[in-house]
C-alpha cells in the first residue's frame, strides 16, 4: 500500500515539474496566426459555482459559433482558458497570474463577482491587459474609469434610485416607508447608498436590514422590516435568498410591495411560488419572452453549441452581449489585433445593435455599460417577468449624483 | 480447561514478547502466574482474551485452547461468550458510567434474561457489600479498592467459567489486598470459577493458588504447585524477598541466578 | 509505528542541525536552486514560490503551537489576518515603510495571541479547536464591519515595499524578502524545538499534567506557545499582505484555517521539515489538479461545469488517503526514503 | 407589539435552533461512541436531503417512503464510509481522524455538486405553507415538525443511552475500547452502529432544513453553527447538544434583531462563537459536559 501512496506522490511531483516547466513561448501575446487566446476565471465548484457552469456553457457557445459558423476572425480562430477560482480571492489572483503569464491570454473575458474581481484590480493595470467585461457588481470596477477594465452589469445603485422613483411617480404612493434588505457586502452597500441618494432627494428615510452572504434565516432581518411598518422594500441578493425573504414576510403576515435587484430576475425567484407574483424587478436586458431577434439569435447559436440550459436564464446576455460587441470589435479591427487597438474600437461604438437584448455603450472615460433600464413585474403563474415600463435613466444620473 | 501450547507472539513485527510458552488451568483451580514487570504475563493474558489483532501484536506460533477447542483466532466477544473474562491491570472501570452501569455492561454478552441477571446481580452485590452503597456513583470518583471490586463484579457478571486477573493487588492497601483475595478465593470455591491470577504479589498470590507459574523474559522458568514454589529457594529469594541467610542480594547474584535460570528451562 | 531518528553518540551530534555532510551538500544545492530561482524560472512559477514560502512560514508557526505543544489551532488564518491588517492599515493610511510594518504586524498578532492564549489555559482538545474557531471567527467579523478602519470588502491597498531604497514590488524581488523569512523562521523554530524551551513544549503536548509535576510551568509554554505561533503567523500574514498588494476580508477565512491544519498534518507533526513539505505540497495540490482540469475544461467545454466537482473530490481523497497510507505524513515518507538509501543495499 | 417581536424571535430561533440541535446531536453520537469528531457531519446532513429530493422527484416516491428510503441508504453509506475510511485509522492522532474527516466532507461535498449540480434546488414541500399562530407568532409547519421531532429524538436518545443495553455498550466503548473488548462488546459493530445512527439523525436534520429552505451543496454551512451548539451543551451529552442547538438559534435570532444595529450585520452568524468564548471561560467543558476524570 505504501507503494503505491509514495509512486503516487512521486507521479504528482513530476506532474508538477511537467507543468511549471512547460514551455508556452508565443512571439505576440495571446495572438498567433491562427489563433487569438482569451482566458477566464469562473467559480467552479466555490459558492458562484452556478454562474461558473453558465458561463462556461456561454463561453463554449460563442467559441464554436465564431470558430464555424463566422469561419474565425480574419483567419484566426479563437479559444478560451478557464481556470477556477472558486470565488476565491487568493485563487483568483493565482488564476490571473497563469493566465497573464503562463497562458499568455489575449484578453479576459466574462468574468464576474464582487471580491475576486476586486482582488486583482491591480493587476490588471499593472498587466495592460483589456478585462471586457466583468459582471461583478461593485462599484469601484467602473468608478473611477480604468481603461483597461470594463464593466457590464446593473448598477444596484442605479436600480434602488429607481425603486425610490418609481414609487413616488408611477405608482404615486403618498408617504411610503421605504426599507432595504440587502447582502452585506459592496453589492448589497451599493444598493443602500441608492437608497439613500433618493431619500435625500425625496425627503424619505428608510430601514436597513442587512444579511451575511450565506445566511439563508431571515427572521430577524424581517422582523426588523416589518416592526418599522416598511411599505416598500428593495432586495439585493440572490435569487433564492429573495424567495426566501418573501416567505418568511409571509410567515410572520409582513405584506409589503418587494422590488428586486436585477440578479433576481431568475427562475428561482419562482421557488417561493404565488408569493412572488406581482412584485416588481429592474432589469437592463431584454427577455426571451419578448421574442426579440437578439434571443431569437441566441436561442439558434447555443442550441448548436451545447448551450440550451443558460437560454433558461434570463441574465444569459449579460454574458453573451459583450461577447458579440467583442467579436465585432475584432472584426473590425482586422488582422492587426493589439490590446490597445481593441480598447479603443470598444470604446468607440455609439448604439452598439444587439437587437433587442439591451444597451451597451462605453465612452473613452466611461466603462459603465448599462445606463438604461426597465421595470419588470413578477407573473409567477405563468413565471414570467413582463416589462412594465420603457427603457428609463434613474432621475438621479450617474455621475451627477 | 484452558490450555496453551507454546504460544509465541510477536509485536509491531519485530518485538518477540512471548517466546513459546505453554501453561494449563484446570477446572475450578486457582493458578497463580508470576513474574516481574514486562515478562509477558499481561501479553499472555491479552493474547488469550483476543485482544493482540487490535494492538498490533500477532500469534505467530503456538494455539490457546479451551475446552478442546483452538480459540486463538476468535474475536474478543467470542471468548467472552465462551465464559473466559479479564479484570485489566489497573482494573480500567468505566469511569463516567455509575457503579451500576458498570455491573450492566459486563453482562453484555449474556442473553439468558432479566431473571437470571437479576439474580447474578443480587449475587454479585453480596460478594461486594461495599459496592452496593455506591451504586449511583460515577465509578471515576469511587476509591480505588472499590474500582478493583467494580472490576471483578463487572467480570462477574459474564457468568465465566475461567476468570484472569491482572494484577488485582496493584496500588491498594494491604488490608484491601486481603480482602479482595479472600472475595476471589469465596468466588472460586462458590461459583466454582477457575481463576488465573498475574500477580507481582507472589507470597499472596501463592498462598491462595494450587498451581503456580513464574515468568522471565517471555519464558516460563518454574512451574509447580504452590506448597512446591513457595519452597524453592530461587523464588523464595527473587519473589517472595525471603533469604534464609538474610543477607542483602546483590547484583552479582542477580547475575548468578539468571545463569541458573536458562538451566532450569 | 514511531519514526527513529539514527543513531547520535554525543550530544553535540544530537544537537547538530546539520546531521552528516550528504545533508549538508543536498542543503547547499537545495539553497542554490531556491537563491537562483527569479533568474531562470518564469513569473508564474515565482509567484507559486512565494505562495508557498508564505504558507511555509505560516505552517512552521502553526507546527509551534499544534505539532509542538498539541494546542490544535483552527484559527490560524486569524491570526495571519491580524498581521496582514496590521501591515497594511499601517503601510496605507500612517505610510510606515515595509520592515516596521512586517514587525508591527507580528507583534500585533502576537499581543493577541496571549489574549486569547489566557484563556484557552482551561480547555482541552475539541473544546480548544472550538474555542479557536470561535476566534476565527469573531475576527472575520470585525474586520468584516470595522469598516472605517479596514474598509470591508474594498480591501487595503499596500504602498509598494521597500527596504535600504530598494523596491520589492515585483514577484521576483519580493520572493527574496520571502524567501530571507522563510529560511530565517526556519532556522529558528529548528532551534526551538531542540532547545529546552522546545522540550517543555513537547512535554506539555505529550502529558500536561505529567509535564507540570516534573516542574514545566504549564500556563507559561503554553502561553509562549501561543505568542510565538502567533507571531510567526502574524509575520507570514504580513507578507502575504505585501505579496497580494491589496487584502480583503476573504483572504483570511475558516477555510484557510483548515488548509494550515492540513499542512501540518500531511507533512508531519511537529517537525519542521514536515511543515516545509506540507506547505508547498498543499500548495502545489491545487497546481496539479488544475493543471490537469484546466485543459480538460478548455478542450471539453461543456465537461467544465463537472471538473469543479471533480477537483474537489480529488483534494478530498487525497487527503484521505494520505492520512490512510502514510499517517506520518510527508516527514515519515521523507525518513523512510533517507533510511532507505542510507542502509541499501540492505533492508534493516 | 414588543412583547410579539420577543416571541416571534423566540419561536423561529427555537425552530433554527432546533436544526442545529441535530446536526450536533448526530456529532455527539459519533463522538461518545468512537472518540472521532466528524466533520463530514454536516455534509451527511446534505447528502441525506439531497438523496430523498431525489427519490422524490426521479423517483416519484411520497414524502414519507422517500424519506424512510433514505434514512435506510444514509445507513448503508455511512456504515461503508466508517469501515472503508474510518476504522483504519482508529489509534491514530486525533488531528489525522479530524482531517480525514474534513477530507471527506470535501469528497461529498464535491459529489453533490458534480451529481446534482450547484444550482439551489427547491425541495418538495410535505407540509403545507400556510403558517400557523402560535401564541400570536407565526411559524411554519415545517418548523414545528423540525421543533417535534428534536423533542423526540431527545427522548429516545435519552432512554437509549441510559437503559438499553446497545446505549450502554456504546458508552463503554467511547471510554475505553480495549476494556469494552474484554466486556465482550462487537467494538467494530459499535462503531459502524454509531455512524449509522448519526447518518439517520442527520438525515432527518437535512430533510427538515431543506423542507424550510431549499436544496444547495453548501448547505453544510449549517453545521458550522452546529459546532458551537455541541461545544455549548458539552461535547459528550445528548442532552447537552440539543439544548445547545436551542440556545444558539434563539440567541442568534434576538442578536440579529437587536443587536444588528450596533454591532453590524451578520453578528447574528457570530453570536454563536461569542456565546461558546463566554461560557468556555467559565465552563471549560460545557454546560453538561463530563469534565474529564484524569489521573497521570
Amino acid at each position: 500500500m505504501n507503494v503505491i501512496a509514495r509512486s503516487g506522490l512521486l507521479i504528482v511531483a513530476l506532474v508538477v515539474l511537467l507543468v511549471l516547466s512547460a514551455p508556452a513561448a508565443k512571439a505576440e501575446v495571446g495572438v498567433t496566426d491562427d489563433k487569438i487566446l482569451f482566458g477566464s476565471f469562473q467559480d467552479m465548484s466555490g459558492p458562484g459555482a452556478y454562474l461558473g457552469k453558465m458561463c462556461s456553457l456561454v463561453l463554449a457557445a460563442w467559441k464554436r459559433w465564431v470558430n464555424e459558423d463566422l469561419g474565425g476572425i480574419h483567419g484566426r480562430k479563437v479559444d478560451v482558458v478557464i481556470e477556477d477560482n472558486k470565488y476565491d480571492p487568493v485563487l483568483t489572483k493565482t488564476a490571473f497570474t497563469k493566465l497573464v503569464d503562463q497562458h499568455k491570454v489575449f484578453a479576459l473575458t466574462a468574468v464576474y463577482g464582487s471580491t475576486p474581481c476586486q482582488a486583482i484590480i491591480e493587476d490588471i493595470d499593472k498587466a495592460k491587459i483589456p478585462v471586457f467585461a466583468t459582471a461583478a457588481t461593485t462599484q469601484t470596477m467602473f468608478d473611477p474609469p480604468r481603461r483597461y477594465l470594463f464593466h457590464y452589469a446593473c448598477s444596484d445603485q442605479d436600480n434602488s434610485i429607481m425603486m425610490v422613483d418609481y414609487i413616488i411617480n408611477d405608482l404615486k404612493t403618498k408617504d411610503p416607508k421605504i426599507g432595504i434588505c440587502y447582502q452585506d457586502d459592496e453589492w448589497g452597500k451599493d444598493a443602500l447608498s441608492g437608497v439613500e441618494l433618493a431619500g435625500k432627494k425625496y425627503g424619505l428615510a428608510h430601514t436597513a436590514a442587512p444579511y451575511k452572504r450565506g445566511e439563508k434565516n431571515l427572521n430577524p432581518q424581517v422582523m426588523k422590516l416589518k416592526a418599522a411598518g416598511v411599505t416598500h422594500c428593495f432586495f439585493a441578493g440572490y435569487a433564492p435568498v429573495y424567495a426566501a425573504l418573501l416567505t418568511e414576510a409571509n410567515k410572520v403576515g409582513w405584506k409589503p410591495i418587494f422590488f428586486g435587484d436585477y440578479v433576481t430576475v431568475d427562475p428561482k425567484t419562482f421557488m417561493a411560488g404565488d408569493l412572488a407574483n406581482g412584485h416588481f424587478h429592474f432589469f437592463n436586458l431584454g427577455l426571451r419572452s419578448e421574442g426579440v431577434p437578439g434571443w431569437k439569435k441566441m436561442e439558434e447559436i447555443f442550441t448548436k453549441g451545447g448551450a440550451t440550459e443558460a437560454l433558461d436564464w434570463p441574465l444569459a446576455p449579460l454574458m453573451w452581449t459583450p461577447l458579440l460587441m467583442l467579436t465585432k470589435a475584432m472584426q473590425d479591427i482586422g488582422k492587426d489585433l493589439t490590446r490597445e487597438k481593441l480598447i479603443d474600437t470598444l470604446q468607440s461604438y455609439k448604439d452598439f445593435d444587439t437587437a433587442g437584448l439591451g444597451k451597451i455603450e462605453f465612452g473613452p472615460n466611461l466603462r459603465k455599460g448599462s445606463h438604461v433600464y426597465r421595470v419588470l413585474q413578477c407573473d409567477a403563474a405563468k413565471k414570467e417577468f413582463k416589462p412594465l415600463t420603457d427603457w428609463r435613466e434613474p432621475s438621479l444620473v450617474w455621475g451627477k449624483r | 480447561m484452558l490450555r496453551i501450547n507454546n504460544l509465541e507472539v510477536v509485536y509491531n513485527d519485530i518485538i518477540l514478547v512471548l517466546r513459546g510458552i505453554s501453561l494449563e488451568a484446570p477446572e475450578a483451580a486457582i493458578i497463580a502466574f508470576l513474574g516481574s514487570n514486562g515478562a509477558g504475563k499481561s501479553t499472555t493474558l491479552r493474547a488469550i482474551s483476543g485482544l493482540l489483532p487490535y494492538e498490533d501484536g500477532e500469534i505467530t506460533k503456538g494455539t490457546i485452547e479451551y475446552r478442546g477447542e483452538a480459540v486463538h483466532t476468535f474475536d474478543p466477544q467470542r471468548i467472552v461468550g465462551l465464559g473466559i473474562t479479564q479484570v485489566p491491570e489497573g482494573r480500567r472501570v468505566f469511569a463516567e458510567l455509575t457503579v451500576e452501569e458498570n455491573i450492566r455492561v459486563g453482562a453484555h454478552t449474556r442473553r439468558d434474561g432479566k431473571e437470571e441477571f437479576r439474580r447474578d446481580y443480587d449475587r454479585v452485590l453480596a460478594y461486594f457489600p461495599a459496592l452496593s452503597r455506591r451504586l449511583r456513583v460515577q465509578a471515576g470518583f469511587v476509591s480505588g479498592g472499590e474500582q478493583q471490586m467494580l472490576a471483578i463484579a463487572r467480570a462477574f457478571m459474564a457468568r465465566p467459567s475461567l476468570m484472569m486477573l491482572d494484577e488485582p493487588s496493584l496500588g491498594l492497601a494491604p488490608l484491601l489486598v486481603t480482602e479482595i483475595f479472600d472475595i476471589i478465593r469465596k468466588i472460586n470455591a462458590e461459583e466454582r470459577v477457575s481463576v488465573l491470577l498475574v500477580e507481582q504479589n507472589a507470597l499472596m498470590a501463592l498462598a491462595i493458588a494450587e498451581y503456580g507459574y513464574i515468568m522471565e523474559n517471555g519464558k516460563i522458568v518454574l512451574d509447580g504447585p504452590s506448597h512446591k514454589l513457595m519452597e524453592n529457594e530461587d523464588v523464595k529469594e527473587f519473589y517472595l524477598g525471603m533469604k534464609s541467610d538474610k543477607e542483602r542480594k546483590s547484583f552479582a547474584e542477580v547475575k548468578h541466578y539468571k545463569r541458573r535460570k536458562r538451566w532450569l528451562s | 509505528m514511531a519514526v527513529t531518528r539514527f543513531c547520535v553518540r554525543t550530544y553535540r551530534q544530537d544537537l547538530r542541525i546539520l546531521s552528516s555532510p550528504a545533508a549538508k551538500i543536498g542543503l547547499i544545492l537545495f539553497l542554490l536552486v531556491l537563491l537562483t530561482l527569479p533568474l531562470w524560472a518564469r513569473k508564474y512559477l515565482v509567484f507559486v514560490a512565494c505562495i508557498s514560502g508564505v504558507s511555509v512560514i505560516g505552517a512552521l508557526g502553526l507546527n509551534i503551537l499544534t505539532g509542538m505543544t498539541g494546542l490544535i489551532s483552527l484559527g490560524h488564518a486569524a491570526f495571519m489576518g491580524l498581521g496582514a491588517y496590521t501591515a497594511a492599515i499601517l503601510s496605507a493610511k500612517a505610510g510606515w515603510p515595509m520592515v516596521p510594518c512586517l514587525l508591527s504586524g507580528a507583534v500585533m498578532s502576537a499581543v493577541m495571541g496571549a489574549i486569547v492564549g489566557v484563556p484557552t489555559l482551561r480547555l482541552k482538545g475539541l473544546y480548544l479547536v472550538v474555542t479557536t474557531l470561535a476566534f476565527q471567527f469573531i475576527v472575520q467579523h470585525v474586520i468584516y464591519h470595522w469598516e472605517s478602519l479596514t474598509q470591508s470588502d474594498k480591501g487595503i491597498k499596500l504602498a509598494t515595499p521597500a527596504f535600504l531604497g530598494l523596491e520589492f514590488g515585483s514577484y521576483d524581488s519580493f520572493y527574496y524578502v520571502i524567501l530571507f523569512c522563510a529560511v530565517l523562521v526556519a532556522v529558528l523554530t529548528k532551534n526551538l524545538a531542540m532547545s529546552r524551551t522546545g522540550r517543555a513544549l513537547v512535554a506539555v503536548r505529550d502529558r500536561d499534567i505529567a509535564a507540570e509535576i516534573i516542574g514545566v510551568n504549564l500556563a507559561k509554554y503554553k502561553i509562549l506557545a501561543f505568542v510565538v505561533s502567533s507571531f510567526v503567523a502574524g509575520l507570514s500574514g504580513a507578507l502575504y499582505a505585501y505579496l497580494l498588494g491589496l487584502i480583503a476580508p476573504d483572504h483570511f477565512t475558516f477555510n484557510q484555517s483548515i488548509l494550515y491544519v492540513a499542512m501540518i498534518i500531511v507533512g508531519g507533526m511537529g517537525t519542521v521539515l514536515g511543515s516545509v513539505l506540507g506547505a508547498v505540497f498543499m500548495v502545489l495540490l491545487p497546481e496539479v489538479i488544475s493543471a490537469v482540469s484546466g485543459p480538460l475544461a478548455s478542450a471539453y467545454p461543456t465537461l467544465a461545469p463537472r471538473i469543479g466537482g471533480i477537483s474537489v473530490v480529488v483534494y478530498g481523497l487525497v487527503i484521505i488517503l494520505f492520512l490512510l497510507f502514510e499517517p506520518e505524513g510527508l516527514f515519515g515518507i521523507w525518513i523512510r526514503l533517507k533510511r532507505y538509501f542510507k542502509t541499501w543495499p540492505y533492508t534493516y | 407589539m414588543a412583547l410579539q417581536i420577543l416571541l416571534q424571535l423566540i419561536v423561529t430561533g427555537l425552530a433554527w435552533g432546533s436544526v442545529y440541535a441535530l446536526i450536533a446531536l448526530g456529532f455527539v453520537l459519533i463522538f461518545k461512541a468512537t472518540d472521532i469528531f466528524n466533520f463530514a457531519q454536516p455534509e451527511l446532513m446534505m447528502l441525506g436531503a439531497y438523496l430523498s429530493f431525489t427519490l422524490i422527484t426521479a423517483l416519484k416516491l411520497p414524502f414519507l417512503p422517500a424519506f424512510l428510503v433514505t434514512l435506510v441508504l444514509m445507513t448503508v453509506i455511512s456504515s461503508l464510509l466508517e469501515m472503508m475510511v474510518i476504522r483504519p485509522l482508529v489509534g491514530e492522532p486525533v488531528l489525522a481522524v479530524i482531517m480525514v474527516t474534513l477530507g471527506l466532507a470535501n469528497v461529498i461535498r464535491g459529489m453533490t455538486g458534480l451529481i446534482w449540480g450547484y444550482e439551489e434546488l427547491q425541495f418538495p414541500k410535505p407540509f403545507s405553507a400556510q403558517p400557523i399562530m402560535l401564541f400570536g407568532a407565526a411559524i411554519n409547519q415545517a418548523e414545528i415538525f423540525t421543533i417535534l421531532a428534536t423533542a423526540l429524538l431527545l427522548v429516545v436518545f435519552f432512554i437509549f443511552f441510559k437503559y438499553s443495553r446497545a446505549g450502554l455498550s456504546m458508552r463503554a466503548t467511547a471510554e475505553d475500547t480495549s476494556t469494552a473488548f474484554l466486556m465482550g462488546i462487537n467494538v467494530k459493530r459499535v462503531f459502524t452502529a454509531s455512524w449509522a445512527i448519526a447518518s439517520v439523525v442527520a438525515t432527518i436534520a437535512g430533510v427538515l432544513l431543506a423542507t424550510f429552505t431549499y436544496l444547495e451543496p453548501i448547505m453544510g454551512h449549517a453545521g458550522l453553527k452546529a459546532l458551537p451548539a455541541l461545544i455549548l451543551g458539552g461535547m459528550d451529552s445528548v442532552v447537552g447538544a440539543i439544548l445547545g442547538g436551542l440556545i444558539i438559534g434563539v440567541a442568534e435570532n434576538l442578536a440579529g434583531f437587536y443587536l444588528e444595529q450596533y454591532l453590524g450585520g451578520g453578528i447574528n452568524e457570530i453570536t454563536a462563537y461569542v456565546i461558546v468564548l463566554i461560557v468556555m471561560m467559565v465552563r471549560p467543558y460545557g454546560l453538561f459536559g463530563t469534565k474529564e476524570i484524569e489521573r497521570v
